[in-house]
């Protein structure tokens, strides 16, 4: 384990801005914290977490696939990838780190999306353990430990200054370049936050939320369960909880005519939306009923399913804070199936 | 070194029964106005919705301008009376995001008015090609 | 399979010929700008086309695998895409990729059986696929029985290739009807589902469905009705995609995605899935 | 704090189911937390009692949802409006959204309601509970060991700050008082936005619209935007967008969205209070209210039923376009 000190914090950012593009937290002018370009003066924000989740980094909101040029009848086409520089994304918390590994899911496995495979290669992501968590999380609930978050490198913060462990060897290799900087230290002082955190996780609101209804194979159970008509009738139809969730990865692939040509790009889609599931020839999930549970059950059912058991929410808590009606992924754990306990 | 003299992209949507027809007299008339005055023929001024506009924008032009018949003059009684409220809100709303005034203008030119067609297009392009390029509504993707 | 397929970008395709099949089909043929098929495929799989600012969309591929030189696909006008595509000329080049999608298990649980394909409509565009398939080795299969209907005799898909060659087969027994008269039509009359009932068929065979949601539940009662047990029983399916690939989230009943998991699915498979398609 | 409680309005809708003058109860519902609460329908006394809130954290306007209840329901529906939720209300009658025959409309009176992310700002994070007292919210957080006790005044959300009216424009039955049309200052921050330079207000504007995430809440929440399909969601339209692609789109999608309210928006403020990325877009529609009262008369939208909307009207003496720009602008 390293450690840097507080008054070593600056140095150290420009130390990895010099070979990496450096992204960290950062309050804009009302206090929301959201990721931003690291530059000289940046300071780090205190919040617990970003408004918007890490995701956009390697599955960014929208995106150039490529461009075709038509002529008469004639086609041609340009991959117009960006070719992105390598980079850091400093201070992602345990929760997020996990939505890494879900998306993995999805996107690495064959066909490999190409796009988001380049995204994941050149990017290494120094994760930031939990010391205060709030009402709001519940990544318990999904068996990740917020005082010791994966991520190539792992990182705890207390008053004396950050502490850095290396997970991988991109991590190995972003500390080595940081050696000058840092100094080997015990693990007491992390081990005594974890210890602290721990206790205050315990007492969260929502340490007890219970998973155990959901997973792999419960299609059957929960499909028709009456409670979905209730929990999704006030449900707006918009698309605030996927977007600013870390786990959410539907995606449209659209055409845009410049004029001159035309641009194939991909940006994200919300199955909450009317048009998601329509085509020619009508619509499979016509009411918002089906629109709803078809984002619970995906997220509680089909990808545990399709993933060993994975859930695909990480309890960061985001649409609990957002949703315009409150309604939200902890509400429908706790309603659906609920009436077979009684 | 040359400098990149573009010439402003002017957007005219411009009324069936009375602007177009304008625009026709100017024509025959043989007065000049910039050949980057692209005419969009409408069948009232009252047809242009805000979203052409911001389109137009968004396509490159420098400057919208909408012409229709003077008011009480409508071939349909009231389009344009209807035309001068939404106008006048949307182009205060454009003013208000910080988009140049200048760039967006109404203007009623009759059939009859070939010669104030040709002076306002003129005068339009002259104001428009002194604030440049339009970079506050474009789309990049839409840019050379 | 090939290592590291590009999941997003397509070949160029060009549609070297357009045969009007019925007023609203139009089967397009399809080869890679230097004249070679764009890629190997297997009965029943699928591949998205596009036309760059218009758009993309999956259609099955009709043309048999044997078929080395082209591909072919039988498009019915509904939408942009395709209405898009019916205003085509040869020559026009689009864009495809692929193939998606699971194919019917032809080498597997079809061999050595007799086979019972039944269609309507433009639900014949990925059943051409396989019967010409099993067609072509003949040797591999037992009887082949086809049932094919229609709204007219007009709308009847492929109607040269199955009076010149499929009927002439040996052993390809070919059942064709219509929903209502028509001056000229000397054949069968009635709903597929129906003729499938006065067909009265063994039930030694595997059956597969496709065609109108309404036309493969009636039929799917009437095999029911004649003894046939869910499993012998293959259908395809069709909802809205957009990667083809099980990425983009939408074409998912349940846990299984139409694109990857699907378009075939045997009946007794589907009885699982919620009633979400 | 708010003047009548819980029981109260739960006293009276059971009162109105059990007559059977109404089949359901549009109501809010408690949450996990104090602040989450969901507008919910509550067809039982027993719902009603066991899971019916009324507090400082009950923003959510139900008018809208009255559109598409009203046809699907049975019977009448009970509705609890606050004031500024009767002019919504009203305007959706205007637009004969909905068969007001379908509706027993109760007002309520209103304080004003909390906005969470200032109580959090406040008090800090990790609310655990909530309490309305006399002197303000006090609250109780996993890291405080004493409640905090923030005032009103801090907690209010800035549409109540800036409340436009204590009046109820439309009820079957009044809790309460009837309160007045306010003097509010919610034109003060349009009126410094307009007294910056177009390159200051284009920067404000780049900033606030470049977070913009497309989520459509903005609109989906609008008790005005109605259609019932919606140009944003046509794919034939062009216009169906579904990511900030680059700076225009988001501009567009606001422009647009605010336009087609305009005359029509009664200021309820529901979109600023539910965008996720926290874009002042009360500022957008109030731009056209002020617009529109300076230049054709004060015009209150939902003030009563069957007004004509100011973009749908006209006079032969109206304002040119050109002039409209005359005001205020001193800098340009």
């Amino acid at each position: 384990m390293r450690k840097c000190t507080a008054a070593n914090l600056d140095k150290l950012f420009a130390a990895i801005a010099e070979n990496a593009a450096l992204y960290l937290p950062v309050d804009d002018e009302k206090g929301t914290a959201q990721y931003k370009k690291w530059a000289e003066g940046t300071v780090m924000s205190n919040a617990l977490n970003t408004a918007k989740s890490p995701k956009d980094f390697f599955f960014p909101q929208s995106e150039d696939l490529m461009k075709f040029k038509t002529q008469g009848k004639t086609i041609e086409l340009t991959d117009i990838r960006d070719e992105k520089e390598d980079f850091v994304v400093f201070g992602v918390r345990a929760c997020d780190v996990r939505s890494f590994d879900i998306l993995d899911r999805v996107f690495l496995v064959d066909p490999r999306d190409s796009y988001y495979a380049s995204r994941r290669e050149k990017g290494v992501i120094v994760s930031l353990a939990c010391s205060k968590p709030t009402e709001t999380c519940f990544c318990s609930a999904f068996g990740i430990d917020a005082t010791n978050p994966a991520g190539d490198v792992t990182a705890w913060k207390t008053e004396e200054g950050f502490f850095f462990k290396a997970n991988t060897e991109k991590g190995e290799k972003l500390m080595a370049s940081l050696e000058g900087l840092t100094e080997e230290c015990t693990e007491e002082a992390v081990e005594a936050q974890k210890a602290k955190t721990a206790a205050i996780l315990e007492k969260l609101p929502l340490a007890d939320l219970d998973t155990d209804k959901f997973g792999g194979g419960k299609t059957a159970e929960l499909f028709n369960d009456p409670a979905w008509a209730e929990l999704s009738r006030s449900c707006l139809g918009c698309g605030t909880c996927t977007f600013v969730c870390p786990t959410c990865q539907c995606y449209d692939i659209k055409d845009f005519n410049t004029g001159r040509e035309v641009i194939r790009y991909r940006c994200w889609d919300s199955c909450m939306y009317s048009e998601f599931t329509r085509m020619a020839h009508g619509n499979n999930r016509n009411s918002q009923l089906e629109r709803f549970r078809q984002r619970f059950m995906h997220k509680l059912v089909y990808y545990p399913e399709n993933n060993e058991g994975i859930f695909g929410c990480v309890g960061c808590g985001r649409c609990l804070a957002k949703c315009p009606i409150s309604m939200n992924i902890v509400k429908v754990m706790k309603t659906v199936g609920g009436k077979k306990d009684e | 070194m040359q400098v990149n003299e573009k010439k402003p992209l002017i957007v005219a949507f411009c009324c069936n029964w009375c602007s177009y027809a304008g625009a026709d007299l100017a024509g025959n008339n043989r007065l000049a106005y910039p050949a980057d005055v692209k005419i969009i023929r409408v069948p009232c001024s009252c047809r242009v919705n805000p979203m052409f506009i911001l389109r137009a924008f968004q396509r490159g032009a420098d400057g919208v301008i909408i012409c229709g018949c003077h008011p009480g003059d409508c071939h349909y009684t009231s389009g344009n009376y209807f035309t001068r409220r939404r106008m006048a809100m949307l182009f205060s709303m454009l003013d208000y995001l910080g988009i140049e005034k200048e760039r967006t203008r109404v203007e009623w030119v009759s059939a009859a008015e070939g010669a104030k067609f040709a002076a306002t297009m003129n005068d339009f392009a002259e104001k428009v090609a002194a604030l440049g390029e339009n970079k506050r509504l474009e789309d990049l993707r839409c840019k050379r | 399979m090939s290592e590291n397929r590009e999941a997003l970008i397509p070949h160029i395709g060009v549609i070297t010929d357009v045969r009007i099949d019925t007023p609203d089909i139009k089967t397009f043929r399809v080869v890679t700008p230097d004249g070679k098929k764009a890629f190997d495929h297997r009965p029943g799989q699928c591949a998205m086309l596009s036309i760059p600012g218009v758009g993309e969309a999956m259609f099955s591929i009709t043309s048999s695998p044997t078929n080395t030189e082209f591909m072919e696909f039988s498009i019915k006008k509904c939408g942009c895409v395709t209405e898009w595509l019916h205003q085509a000329e040869a020559g026009q080049q689009i864009t495809i990729r692929g193939p998606y999608g699971n194919p019917f298990p032809v080498d597997d649980v079809f061999a050595g059986k007799n086979l019972l394909f039944v269609a309507g409509g433009v639900g014949l565009a990925p059943l051409r696929s396989v019967i010409n398939y099993c067609r072509h080795y003949r040797d591999r299969y037992g009887k082949i029985d086809i049932v094919y209907g229609s709204r007219s005799k007009d709308d009847l898909l492929d109607y040269k290739e199955i009076i010149e060659e499929w009927t002439r087969d040996e052993n390809v027994n070919v059942y064709l009807t219509i929903d209502r008269e028509q001056e000229g039509w000397d054949g069968h009359v009635g709903f597929v589902p129906n003729y499938v009932k006065e067909l009265n068929f063994d039930t030694d065979k595997v059956a597969v469905l496709c065609g109108p949601p309404i036309m493969i539940k009636f039929t799917l009662e009437g095999l029911k009705s004649l003894g046939f047990d869910k499993t012998q029983v293959y259908t395809t399916l069709e909802l809205r995609m957009k990667c083809g690939v099980g990425k983009c989230g939408r074409c998912n009943v349940g846990a299984k995605y139409v694109c990857k998991d699907g378009p075939v699915f045997r009946c007794d498979e589907l009885d699982e899935l919620p009633s979400e398609y | 704090m708010q003047k009548i409680t819980r029981e109260v309005l739960i006293e009276k809708a059971a009162s109105l189911l059990n007559e059977g003058v109404v089949s359901a109860v549009y109501g809010w519902k408690k949450g996990e937390f104090v602040y989450d609460v969901t507008p919910a329908l509550f067809t039982t006394t027993e719902e009603l009692e066991k899971e019916f809130v009324w507090g400082d954290f009950c923003g959510a306007n139900f008018s809208k949802y009255l559109v598409a209840s009203t046809r699907k329901i049975e019977g009448k529906i009970l509705v609890f409006l606050k004031p500024c939720d009767t002019y919504s209300f009203n305007q959706l009658l205007t637009e004969h959204r909905f068969d007001r025959e379908k509706v027993y409309a109760v007002g309520i009176p209103c304080e004003g309601m909390a906005d969470v992310s200032k109580v959090k700002a406040a008090a800090g994070e990790g609310i655990i509970a909530i309490e309305s007292t006399e002197e303000g919210l006090a609250v109780t957080t996993l890291y405080n060991d004493a409640p905090v006790v923030v005032p009103y005044a801090e907690a209010l959300a800035e549409r109540c700050i800036n409340c436009k009216s204590k009046k109820h424009v439309a009820y079957d039955e009044l809790i309460g008082e009837e309160g007045d049309v306010l003097e509010s200052g919610r034109f003060d921050q349009v009126a410094e936005l307009e007294a910056m330079t177009p390159d200051e207000r284009f920067a404000f504007w780049q900033n606030e619209l470049s977070k913009c995430i497309r989520c459509n809440a903005c609109r989906d929440v609008c008790p005005a935007c109605t259609c019932e399909k919606c140009v944003f969601n046509n794919p034939v339209s062009g216009a169906e967008t579904k990511a900030p692609m680059g700076t225009f789109e988001e501009k567009m999608f606001h422009i647009i969205r605010a336009f087609h309210v305009a005359g029509r928006c009664t200021d309820c403020g529901e979109c600023s209070r539910v965008c996720p990325q926290d874009i002042p877009l009360h500022l957008l529609n109030r731009k056209f209210i002020k617009d529109i009262n300076t230049h054709y008369g004060e015009y209150q939208a939902g003030a009563e039923v069957g007004s004509r909307a100011p973009l749908v009207n006209y006079t032969t003496e109206d304002v040119e376009p050109c002039d409209v720009f005359e005001r205020g602008d001193k800098n340009a």
